[in-house]
């Protein structure tokens, strides 16, 4: 598809635009690039075939490492890499377990880690502040810490700039032999197997490369919205996350940040359309999209170019 | 603005419905008197805790209606938008901003829970926007940082906890063992600090046999019951409230424990209606401020009689006292408006000079009258008795009832609420009024 | 450690007691997610929904009921006509209009599919029974308390937590593993779970039997709601942490296992009540730890079978 | 009794079968040739009706057959063993072979009657009767599939690869288990497939080769 770089690019552009044309969107389209990196992840995961029912604990991990580390670092740039290393930690360890399961068992298992950390957040009141989260404070940007709205568009920038970076290392790595291989242990294990091909160290790879980028997610959540919670990990936030790595669709890197603008933007607006009923809106949307366009946005859209 | 307009139409090509969100906000920058006086409401309209969420949107909803059919507040017709605290932190930041910058409210109503405010306290200094903390009452909010404007419409847990308190030591001065069960969260494990500070101080010694912390929502109660059972301790406190105190005291009920311990209920006042006859009498019961049914002395008594039956008349329930919580917010911004107004000499009021209008505020509440302190705190008064049955209701009611006024019971301003509960001494028990009768 | 035993030793009878009550209902809502499994080869994240909704209709029969002045035990005929009233006009409606139209899709369209269906169903449940808590109490007064005696203490337990919710639970397991062992339409179901296209091929038919089985499973969990609804508050959200302690409860289980479901459930309601007496803080965890353990032990689950892997 | 008219199928929205036309005369022996992956298994399915039909018909006994349920084959008397041989591993074998019979709601004297014919055709299932099914071994597994098939299959049996990895001894026995077959029920119409066409020649009249997913001259 040589049309992705364009649309990239393109993407990034109206995003630039929308951005700068209605200012409160900034915040929302910054959330959205947040948690279409972590969904990147998803979609690597997805395409081993595995559906992890519990990516939230990143996001959480990513955000509670910057809560809990700004009062005495508040460097962003330290920050980020900070966050991205405790997830990529966690997700080598609970990985070296997780990747021996399949299907069914590894997404109940993620769960049952996700359940775990949120479980723990919230009891653990005297570290965590318990469900009431800890308020993330006073930033710095490369030492400076500019105005409001600089600031916002600086959150901005650099989550569309992790973004790209993420989008093409993806792209990059899904095309690789390695990328590939993933694909054979939805079909294939066992022949990836017979081929020499580890599948447990391919899937880890995989894992450990999706913690990452949720940790990093979790991270810009955390410092956009300057406040964590324990809802982060719960077990709605992880299904938040698969519905849109299936709202997007999964068959591009682009997938994930279209299906996160469109579900952001959904949220926001069916919030504020039916403050009582987002929910149910949200619901049918996903029920549409799975039954009428499984391929999502991306499918929609890489559809009208094939017509 | 009209080429602003199609530039942002143009750029986002977006759909109808879009279309007119984005634009939405386009007037609110405007001075003098707008068309309409927006108002956002942050509240639970999902999960367990839209239990109160639900009812006070339905009495915003009743005295707005209201509002606008007298004319408005000075002749500006009020309109509400309101926003879902359930979905959590990071959406509700994201739609604060939205109420602010899109919708063009001049004024934000902000949630019900303490998260919440702690998250939308420092946006309302950012923005520059006011904020009426409308129901949260973690004491943290204005104890660890001034926010200009933001303020508290009613009580918070420092009276809201220390009267019962009080009432506890004067009608049961001899306990010695107590055991608490709150919710695990902040409410939870602040007002049980809180407690424990002021127990700690004017009675030494009381020995704490139980200390838990069920999961926020938990359904079964059933083995804490047991734990309880066995303990047997003088007192059980709970702060708990909504379907949590409801399935709390059923399964109580239901096991006679209320027979063994006596029970402190701060927050007991929105969850009578549901138990009916399943609450037991004689025990200590509180509402989060002097809202009571069955309010001795109300500073108006037609007007409480009205706020009742405007609220019974369409939901065939009485108000609890979240609908009250609202109905003090929407009175502090009538008469905050009337303030600034009157003081500009008929002018339309902007941010600043609304919230200095906020700023010593007396407003009346539907059982009595509120002021907002210095630092942006409301002084509610608080009444505590024992929960016993009557004629009129076909729930439990407080009788023997003290009514502490709130100067008494809050921590004076620049002081920290666990340190001055600290510092509290057995002699304090000195200044708590009489029952009243009724 | 024996020292330890023989001082707390009332206290963990105590917890004994409760664990039972709790497991009986984790069991309840858990096997009919199970079974569900088992045929469909769907994780239904909507049953939490089904749990809720059953919970609802309960408590609004029995309250009906008392309304209209009917005795205490009507109460208990509230219960089932709930649990009956969910599994035959939900299960076969959320069958035949969702779940048939993605039989064989992947993995994650199927449980996103139950997944939209729950955001879907807490707002239904929202808009038809308010937010208020909704209980009922009758099938509890009606068989009032027993005394369990405490050292030189008596501790008051409700004979329906005592009795009547282990006891459904147990006759459930019975019942059901007759049902799937001696019938033929168990049988029947059995094969469907064991391999769907060589039963289809053996004559049966796997369209029937799923709608019948879905049925079954939200049936199930509309009981294991109305047995819960007497006990507790209901508020809206109580579904979403129904589903996922159920998760734990199956995969820990193996999937399809009626006796895993079980003896799981049992792990998961002493655990949980032996925590709460000795170590509250650990109380939410307790079900996923056990998960882990279990699942790092044997992979597949308690009772499960290893799939052969096609290659 | 058999027949493919121009069968296309598609798994995954691939198309794996490129209009596939075959028949099987009643009381006939057809083998289907192929390597691994060539559409075999498929075409078996596309018969049983496991699969949805893209283009062409399935007839069975001269009738339309396509749109006919899976479940319904087994009504026509057509059995399947499928390649893994798939027994309900909870069931004994006995259950496992009982199990068509109940649920086609036969006659008890003709379950009886079929029952007995199959175990004089395989008499090692006698003994494995009472044995769980999950306890067997690969190739016990493949007789007990082929007397499974057979309680259904009083028209005709469909077999997937029965040979396939079976050791060269009980392959012997099963070709042997066939001849006997051939001789006791002639009117049962048989397909079978093989990778190695040498296998099966002397056991049937037909031969048909297919090769990525099409038919290809023999």
């Amino acid at each position: 598809m040589k049309r992705e770089p364009l649309l990239a690019a393109l993407g990034a552009f109206a995003l630039i635009a929308c951005a700068w044309a209605v200012p409160w969107l900034k915040f929302i389209l910054t959330i959205a690039l947040a948690k279409g990196i972590a969904v990147l992840g998803i979609l690597l995961l997805l395409r081993a075939g595995q559906v992890s029912f519990g990516h939230s604990m990143f996001l959480a991990l990513g955000a509670y490492t910057v809560a809990f580390m700004a009062p005495t670092e508040p460097e962003v740039l330290l920050l980020l890499p900070a966050a991205a290393l405790v997830a990529t930690g966690f997700g080598l360890v609970i990985g070296l377990f997780l990747v021996r399961y399949r299907d069914i068992f590894f997404g109940m298992l993620n769960l049952a880690f996700a359940m775990v950390l949120y479980s723990l957040l919230e009891k653990l009141y005297a570290i965590t502040k318990g469900t009431d989260g800890i308020r993330v404070a006073g930033l710095t940007f490369a030492g400076t810490q500019p105005e409001r709205p600089v600031q916002e568009w600086v959150m901005f920038g650099i989550a569309l700039g992790l973004a790209i970076l993420f989008g093409l290392l993806v792209s990059v790595y899904l095309a690789s032999p390695m990328g590939r291989a993933l694909a054979g242990i939805k079909t294939r294990e066992t022949r990836l197997e017979f081929m020499g091909v580890p599948a447990r160290r391919v899937l880890l790879f995989a894992y450990v490369l999706s913690a990452l980028m949720g940790g990093v997610g979790g991270a810009l959540v955390a410092m956009t919205t300057r406040h964590v919670t324990p809802q982060i990990a719960y077990w709605t936030a992880s299904g938040e996350l698969v519905f849109i790595a299936i709202l997007g669709g999964a068959g591009s890197a682009l997938g994930p940040f279209l299906g996160a603008t469109a579900f952001e933007l959904v949220r926001v607006y069916a919030a504020a359309a039916v403050a009582e009923a987002w929910q149910m809106i949200l619901g049918a949307v996903l029920l549409v999209v799975i039954l009428f366009a499984p391929g999502g946005v991306w499918g929609l859209l890489s559809r009208r170019w094939r017509a | 603005m009209t080429e602003a307009v199609t530039r942002r139409a143009a750029l986002l090509g977006a759909g109808a419905t879009a279309g007119s969100l984005l634009l939405a906000g386009g007037g609110a920058q405007a001075q003098g008197k707008p068309s309409e006086l927006r108002v956002g409401i942050t509240t639970f309209l999902s999960g367990s805790a839209s239990v109160f969420g639900v009812p006070a949107k339905q009495m915003a909803e009743l005295l707005f209606e209201e509002i606008n059919k007298a004319g408005g507040i000075g002749g500006v017709p009020v309109r509400p938008f309101f926003v879902d605290e359930a979905p959590g932190t990071d959406h509700l930041v994201g739609e604060f901003r939205r109420l602010v910058q899109n919708e063009g409210v001049q004024i934000v109503f902000a949630s019900i829970s303490s998260g919440s405010c702690l998250a939308c306290t420092p946006l309302s200094d950012e923005m520059k926007k006011t904020t009426l903390l409308w129901d949260c009452g973690t004491q943290r909010i204005f104890e660890e940082a001034p926010h200009p404007y933001a303020f508290r419409t009613q009580g918070y847990g420092t009276p809201e906890v220390l009267a019962p308190l009080l009432y506890l030591l004067k009608h049961k001065p001899d306990f010695r063992t107590l055991a608490v069960i709150n919710q695990d969260y902040a409410w939870g494990r602040d007002s049980w600090e809180l407690w424990k500070a002021g127990m700690d101080a004017m009675k030494p010694g009381v020995r704490v046999v139980a200390e838990m912390f069920p999961r926020f929502g938990a359904t079964d109660y059933s083995t804490e019951v047991t734990r309880l059972l066995a303990a047997r301790p003088d007192v059980i406190l709970s702060t708990s409230w909504g379907g949590d105190l409801v399935t709390l005291l059923r399964q109580s009920a239901e096991r006679r424990l209320f027979e063994r311990s006596t029970f402190v209920l701060p927050i007991a006042e929105a969850s009578m209606q549901i138990l009916g006859r399943t609450m037991q009498p004689g025990h200590i019961i509180g509402a989060r401020g002097d809202h009571w049914n069955n309010h001795p002395s109300p500073k108006d008594p037609a007007r409480l009689k009205r706020f009742v039956d405007l609220y019974r008349s369409k939901y065939n329930e009485y108000p609890i006292y979240p609908c009250h919580h609202m109905a003090q917010a929407i009175s502090a911004m009538q008469a905050a408006y009337a303030k600034a107004i009157a003081a500009k000499g008929g002018g339309w009021p902007n941010d600043q000079e609304l919230a200095n209008a906020f700023r010593g505020l007396t407003f009346d509440s539907p059982t009595s009258s509120i002021t907002l302190r210095e630092d942006g705190q409301g002084l509610e008064d608080q009444i505590v008795g024992l929960s016993s049955f009557n004629q009129q209701y076909p729930f439990a009611v407080p009788k023997d009832m003290i009514l502490f006024p709130a100067a008494m019971v809050s921590t004076p301003v620049g002081q920290k609420s666990v340190d001055w509960l600290k510092s509290l001494k057995p002699d304090f028990l000195n200044q708590v009024p009489a029952p009243i009768a009724g | 450690m024996a020292t330890w035993l023989s001082e707390n030793s009332l206290l963990l009878g105590l917890a004994l007691l409760d664990g039972l009550a709790y497991a009986a209902l984790v069991f309840m809502v858990a096997v009919g997610l199970n079974l569900v499994f088992g045929v469909l080869r769907i994780v239904n994240v909507a049953h939490g929904s089904l749990f809720a909704i059953g919970a609802y209709t309960a408590a609004s029969i029995g309250l009906f009921f008392a309304s209209r002045g009917l005795p205490a035990w009507m109460g208990y005929v509230a219960l089932v006509l709930a649990a009956v009233a969910v599994g035959a006009v939900l299960g076969p409606l959320i069958e035949r209009l969702l779940l048939r139209r993605i039989y064989g899709h992947e993995d994650v369209l199927q449980l996103l599919v139950t997944f939209a269906l729950f955001m879907i169903l807490e707002d239904v449940q929202k808009l038809v029974w308010g937010v208020q808590p909704v209980s009922q109490d009758a099938p509890l007064r009606f068989l009032g308390t027993v005394d369990i005696p405490f050292g030189d203490d008596v501790i008051p337990f409700t004979a329906y937590q005592l009795f009547v919710l282990p006891g459904i639970a147990l006759a459930t397991l019975i019942a059901l593993a007759w049902f799937l062992r001696r019938t033929l339409t168990g049988r029947v179901i059995v094969a469907v779970t064991t391999d769907k296209e060589a039963a289809t091929a053996m004559g049966i038919d796997a369209a029937r039997i799923m709608l019948l089985t879905f049925s079954f499973g939200a049936g199930l969990a509309a009981l294991g709601g109305a047995l819960a609804s007497p006990t507790t508050a209901l508020v809206p959200g109580i579904g979403a942490q129904t589903i996922v302690l159920s998760f734990a409860v199956v995969a820990t289980a193996g999937l399809g296992q009626i006796e895993g479901a079980a003896l799981t459930a049992l792990m998961i309601g002493l655990g949980r009540s032996i925590a709460v007496y000795f170590a509250p803080e650990f109380e939410v965890v307790v079900p996923y730890l056990i998960m882990v353990a279990v699942l790092l032990v044997r992979p597949q689950g308690l009772f499960g079978v290893i799939e052969t892997r096609r290659v | 009794m058999l027949e493919l008219t121009g069968v296309s199928v598609d798994i995954a929205g691939i198309r794996v079968l490129r209009g596939v036309s075959l028949a099987v005369p009643p009381g006939g022996r057809v083998a289907l040739i192929g390597r691994n992956g060539a559409g075999k298994t498929t075409t078996l399915r596309a018969l049983m009706g496991l699969l949805p039909v893209r283009e062409g018909q399935v007839t069975i006994d001269g009738r339309e057959a396509t749109a006919v349920p899976a479940h319904h084959r087994a009504r026509l008397g057509i059995g399947y063993a499928p390649e893994e041989r798939r027994l309900f591993g909870s069931f004994s074998v006995q259950e496992n072979m009982l199990l068509p019979a109940q649920v086609l709601r036969l006659p008890a004297a003709e379950t009886a009657r079929r029952l007995e014919a199959v175990f004089t055709l395989l008499p090692e299932l006698r003994d494995l009767a009472p044995r769980r099914a999950a306890g067997l071994s690969g190739g016990q597994g493949k007789m007990v599939a082929l007397g499974r098939a057979l309680m259904v299959g009083t028209r005709a049996v469909l077999l997937d690869e029965p040979f396939q990895g079976l050791a060269p001894a009980l392959a012997l026995r099963y070709a042997e288990a066939l001849a006997r077959l051939r001789q006791a029920l002639p009117d049962v119409a048989i397909l079978i497939t093989e990778s190695n066409p040498e296998l099966l020649r002397p056991l049937v009249q037909a031969t048909y080769v297919i090769e990525r997913g099409e038919m290809a001259p023999v």
